[in-house]
């Protein structure tokens, strides 16, 4: 199985053609994830029967593969009256299944926060909203940069799943043209560097952000 | 400023017989304490004794199952509303400062004031720059907490805390986590609060401090107050056997 | 065929799920290890040979990697069996993920171990071995635990190169029943079954030694 | 000593799978390979000794690769003779005819009877394996992209059409039929008639290494042999197929290489 | 003990004209210092003075660019082997203790000695037992540090300094994160020290100490020693206004 760069190189108009639909799931999966998942961590800490809860659906999630997810929300939920479109599901199902990761990113971000922020702010008589909105939020913020942009990647990489709902997104496609063609190496490739591309330019963007937000609380 | 609208009291602080327990641990042991307005006391003792949980428990940091504190005319506790106001009108200064290290030293001073009083930013910002101009660090007011020394840090610490106009200071080992050299530049600023009238209440070890501006020392050992005494009774003369090794020690 | 009988089937992948995840241990700690401690210790062009390695062990897709050792390797005289394929390329993925657990937990404690090491003359490896594995291995051990979960949880791709594990068997039972519902629910339960307990371990083990540093670990 | 030799030597040859029925499977009960390609084979090589079919079950996408790459000596899974395909592999003599089916939820609601129906009736949604050769038929006979939704694998088709995510899914005849036979598909049944035209059937077979021409051939040969004892016939009919998918004699592997008879894929 | 065969060197530690820079920041300006066989020598100075900086040359853990470092006979970095053994001879007492958290008390004290010294098990654990009695805490062998007050746990580290039979002992602020009780319980034992005759450098702001212990106070300003003098001279007449200033502050 040699490797024709030509042959390569005609198969990106296709591949490319999906990218938006590739950045579109991820990047609203990825609001999708951190916002459950903060509303995970919030709902976790303030502890009694809903913490104990939310944090065994957090460890469920995270005992199960998400292709299995996928497949139920598409395949079953129509068998109980909810049909929702393959896109849907895809975003719904990736959102929930990472929100579970995130929730322990938000929950370490947070534990990092010294116990002195959060009674400085009460101190000075913040409500509980303000204190988190203006203290807790920022620094975890801060803490969590690193790690939420692995799961942004993951996020990304996690795209190709969506095939099985026939989302057509990138990876599908250059199977598709592996399927048609019967050559594998090409398309495969071309697809694997666009993945490795914009997952450099999300882990470099979170960086350069990372660096912004922590350039006040260095020297 | 937000005031209780009742007789001006004329102690800043009445603590009755305040028993507080972490779990099966007895921290505080029936202590009372009484403040009169514009006094200055210095609790001491050793780690452990519960320096930290009394004060933390003046402003609502700690819960308590027994006993009353009362900051000016409002029994803690008894109205949510009237709590909260009362609470509003403590300021506390911790051993690590504790500075929002997001916030410049300009917004950690006007954070409070715009939320909590719900000032103007203008209006925020001239009246924070008024404090740190009395803590003495106005130029710094555009850094980030990272960018000063500590003694800088605190001072912005206490400007914070003055901004919201207390009536009453906390302060908790305030120096303790300072160099040397920077240690008297913030006990220059509380002492300068102290003759201005401030009422306050200082855990230090600073002798030399509490001996220059303490109406009275209050020793504290076990989670109960064993020892009261104006700075020079205590100093020359402790009661307790406890105070006496304290002393010694810290005097080496 | 009743969802008991699904779900035992089911479990008849689980030999090959279980195997790849142990072979693939085996893989995985010597690496994540070996690469963790080496990207710790090295500086300049040596560490940007160690960081290349551990990246594309960690950064490719699995899928793809799969497919190249097992089916594109023996072209030229490189024969895997499909076991030494799965475990070798899972294994190695979720190494280079735990060699970035090994290096931060390293790089996380404080300097002062190292220098009070030195100053009591015991030489580098010495401090390595004695002093900040064992204190970095701790801080780890909740993240090790994660990881172990999701190389379970890869596993369902060894498909590809022809072992039947639980998700396959999934697919295979569905040849003979199609009827989505009980199958995908048994999945679930099955990799719940499997992966809840780690699950536990890892928050027993978190209560422990404190939250673990959060390293997104593939799927 | 070439895989010919090896293979009668031992008496066994690999083939590899995608666990489609009825194109080839794994068996429940026995765990031995079952299905129309296995089962030819298994008669072509009987005489000559070859008693065991070992088997590699993958996925359809590995089936060439892994022919290539050693791992099996033959794909035994229902691979439709494409002139791409024949630039990679050596096909044995086609073996079956495979025209489209559909099928449907029981009823036929929509009344679904070709691809002119689905074009017509813009309500309809039409299921198909991505990157099969129905998918490409149906885009010639002008179903529009947006009411195609391709699936990796059948059980998704069948799971999609149950869902009600699809109103009919599209397969080739063999796997309809396959899917149909037994009791594991209530309540859907096949799409009688589903029109289609001789162009748009492709031809199934069993592939060989290149290079693997001597197998190949003692294949072919076999093959011819038990067509005309009926032994092909008898298979055929095992599995439930006719006279539509059955080969005529005009039709053999090098027109369909060459692209001058029908094209692409079969299982897919 | 492994111990160099020269002539016993006279001083202990001789610096001279020491330069050391962080990138463009020069932190250590031609520091030159003696320091005789016995003598005890306590460094005070301004929070980024280059005390740390300096004394961590002493034993190795920085590099510096100009100057030389000799510890008894051995030139540092002149010979591998012989910068080793000198080192050895050096004990080092951080700020922070620096115990090794996953290890007993005992074993934080064997550690060394068993991997570098090549003690058996059962010596190096008498001989630690030994040192763990000097420092008052045998009580504690078994215990893990972070089960230990601070001043334990520094006790703890002086002892485990102490194992590896030291010719010179350098302290980097050993008191500062302690209680103002526990201060003192370890200075005890640093006086203990000094009194059997231990060499030793000592970084700090015990003033008291200083006064009672050292030999002489060295004082330390923006990476140069500028004040050197007996403590009762530097205490009572110090020479250069930035040392007065310092004793100011310190003494408030
Ligand atoms: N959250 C807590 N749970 C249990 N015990 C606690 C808690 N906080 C403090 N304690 C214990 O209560 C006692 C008093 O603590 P406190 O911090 O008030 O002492 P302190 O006098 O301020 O000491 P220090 O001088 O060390 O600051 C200590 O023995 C401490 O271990
Ligand atoms: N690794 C480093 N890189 C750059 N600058 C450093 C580094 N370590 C120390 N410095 C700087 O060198 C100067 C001297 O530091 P040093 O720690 O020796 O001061 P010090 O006198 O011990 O102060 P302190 O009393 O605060 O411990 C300081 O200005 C410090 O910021
Ligand atoms: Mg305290
Ligand atoms: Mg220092």
């Amino acid at each position: 199985m040699g490797f024709d760069i030509d042959f390569a190189l005609s198969t990106l108009p296709t591949i490319l053609s999906a990218i938006g639909m590739t950045l579109l799931v991820a990047a609203v999966s990825c609001v999708g994830a951190a916002a459950i998942g903060f509303g995970f961590e919030i709902t976790r800490r303030s502890g009694g029967v809903m913490g104990y809860a939310v944090r065994f659906l957090i460890d469920f999630i995270r005992a199960t593969p998400v292709l299995v997810w996928l497949y139920c929300l598409y395949f079953i939920l129509p068998f109980y009256g909810i049909r929702l479109s393959a896109l849907a599901v895809g975003i719904i199902g990736l959102s929930l299944y990472f929100s579970g990761y995130l929730s322990e990113v938000f929950k370490a971000g947070i534990d990092a926060i010294p116990r002195g922020q959060a009674e400085a702010a009460r101190a000075l008589g913040l409500g509980r909203l303000d204190m988190t909105v203006f203290v807790i939020a920022p620094q975890m913020l801060r803490n969590i940069a690193a790690p939420m942009g692995n799961y942004f990647v993951s996020i990304l990489k996690a795209t190709p799943y969506l095939a099985v709902l026939a989302v057509p997104e990138m990876l599908g496609r250059a199977f598709d043209i592996a399927s048609e063609t019967y050559r594998y190496a090409e398309p495969l490739t071309v697809a694997g560097l666009i993945f490795l591309g914009l997952a450099l330019i999300i882990s470099q963007a979170i960086k350069r952000l990372e660096g912004r937000l922590l350039r006040p609380m260095r020297r | 400023m937000p005031q209780t609208a009742k007789t001006p009291a004329v102690h800043a602080v009445q603590i009755g017989a305040l028993n507080k327990w972490y779990g099966t641990f007895h921290v505080l042991r029936d202590v009372s304490l009484t403040v009169p307005n514009g006094s200055r006391i210095v609790v001491c003792g050793p780690s452990g004794s519960g320096k930290s949980t009394l004060i933390r428990c003046l402003n609502g940091l700690e819960a308590y199952q027994q006993g009353t504190v009362t900051l000016g005319a409002t029994r803690l506790g008894e109205n949510a509303r009237e709590t909260t106001l009362a609470r509003r009108q403590t300021g506390m200064v911790f051993q690590n400062f504790n500075l929002f290290p997001h916030l410049t030293v300009l917004s950690n001073c006007t954070l409070a004031l715009r939320r909590v009083l719900g000032m103007a930013r203008h209006e925020a910002e001239s009246l924070a720059r008024h404090h740190l101009e009395k803590v003495r660090i106005p130029e710094q007011a555009n850094k980030y907490p990272a960018q000063l020394s500590g003694g800088q840090q605190q001072r912005v610490a206490i400007a914070r805390a003055l901004c919201m106009n207390p009536r009453l200071m906390l302060f908790d080992e305030p120096t303790s986590a300072l160099d040397p050299e920077m240690i008297k530049e913030v006990l220059d600023v509380m002492t300068g609060l102290a003759n201005e009238g401030m009422t306050m209440i200082c855990v230090t070890h600073e002798m030399g401090f509490a001996r220059e501006v303490a109406d009275q020392v209050v020793f504290m050992d076990q989670g109960s107050i064993v020892e009261q005494a104006s700075p020079s009774t205590f100093f020359t003369t402790p009661g307790h056997p406890r105070a006496r090794s304290f002393l010694n020690t810290l005097l080496h | 065929m009743s969802m008991l009988d699904i779900w035992l089937g089911i479990l008849q992948g689980f030999r090959v799920t279980a195997l790849v995840t142990l072979y693939g241990l085996i893989f995985a700690i010597p690496f994540g290890l070996v690469f963790g401690v080496a990207q710790y210790l090295t500086t300049g062009p040596a560490r940007l040979v160690v960081t290349a390695i551990i990246e594309f062990w960690r950064s490719s897709a699995v899928i793809i990697l799969l497919f190249v050792f097992y089916y594109a390797l023996p072209v030229v005289g490189l024969m895997f069996s499909a076991m030494t394929v799965s475990a070798m390329v899972l294994g190695l993925n979720i190494g280079g993920y735990a060699s970035q657990a090994v290096r931060a937990g390293l790089q996380s404690l404080d300097r002062g171990q190292k220098e009070a090491g030195q100053a009591l003359g015991l030489s580098r490896p010495t401090i390595l071995l004695l002093i900040e594995l064992p204190q970095a291995l701790v801080t780890m051990s909740p993240t090790f635990i994660n990881q172990i979960i999701q190389l379970v949880k890869a596993t369902s791709l060894v498909s590809l190169v022809t072992l039947t594990d639980m998700t396959f068997r999934a697919k295979e039972i569905s040849q003979i029943e199609y009827d989505p519902v009980p199958i995908y629910l048994s999945l679930l339960l099955a990799y719940f079954v499997v992966c809840y307990p780690i699950a536990l371990l890892g928050r027993l083990v978190e209560s422990r030694v404190g939250p673990a540093r959060e390293i997104s670990g593939g799927l | 000593e070439t895989t010919k030799e090896r293979v009668l030597r031992e008496g066994k040859i690999v083939i590899g799978i995608h666990n489609r029925a009825p194109w080839g499977s794994r068996d429940e009960a026995t765990g031995q390979a079952t299905g129309w390609h296995p089962d030819l084979l298994r008669a072509a090589f009987a005489e000559l000794g070859v008693k065991d079919l070992d088997i590699r079950v993958t996925e359809f996408g590995a089936l060439i690769p892994g022919l290539l790459a050693g791992r099996f000596d033959a794909v035994a899974s229902g691979l439709a003779i494409t002139p791409e395909r024949c630039l990679q592999v050596a096909f044995g003599a086609p073996d079956l005819k495979v025209p489209d089916a559909a099928i449907v939820l029981a009823g036929n609601p929509k009344q679904v009877h070709g691809f002119a129906d689905i074009v017509g009736n813009s309500e309809i949604v039409m299921g198909a394996g991505r990157g099969s050769v129905s998918v490409k038929n149906a885009t010639a006979a002008g179903v529009p992209e947006d009411r195609m939704l391709l699936f990796p694998d059948i059980e998704s088709n069948v799971s999609a059409l149950r869902a009600g995510r699809v109103d009919v899914a599209v397969l080739s005849s063999p796997t309809v039929i396959g899917l149909l036979s037994g009791e594991k598909a209530k309540g859907l049944e096949r799409a009688t008639p589903f029109v289609t035209t001789d162009e748009q059937a492709n031809y199934a077979a069993v592939a060989f290494r290149t290079g693997d021409e001597d197998l190949r051939a003692l294949y072919d040969e076999r093959l011819a042999a038990l067509k005309t004892d009926g032994t092909v016939a008898a298979i055929m009919a095992r599995y439930g197929f006719g006279t539509p998918e059955a080969v005529p004699d005009s039709v053999t592997a090098q027109k369909l290489c060459d692209g001058s008879a029908a094209t692409s894929g079969a299982g897919k």
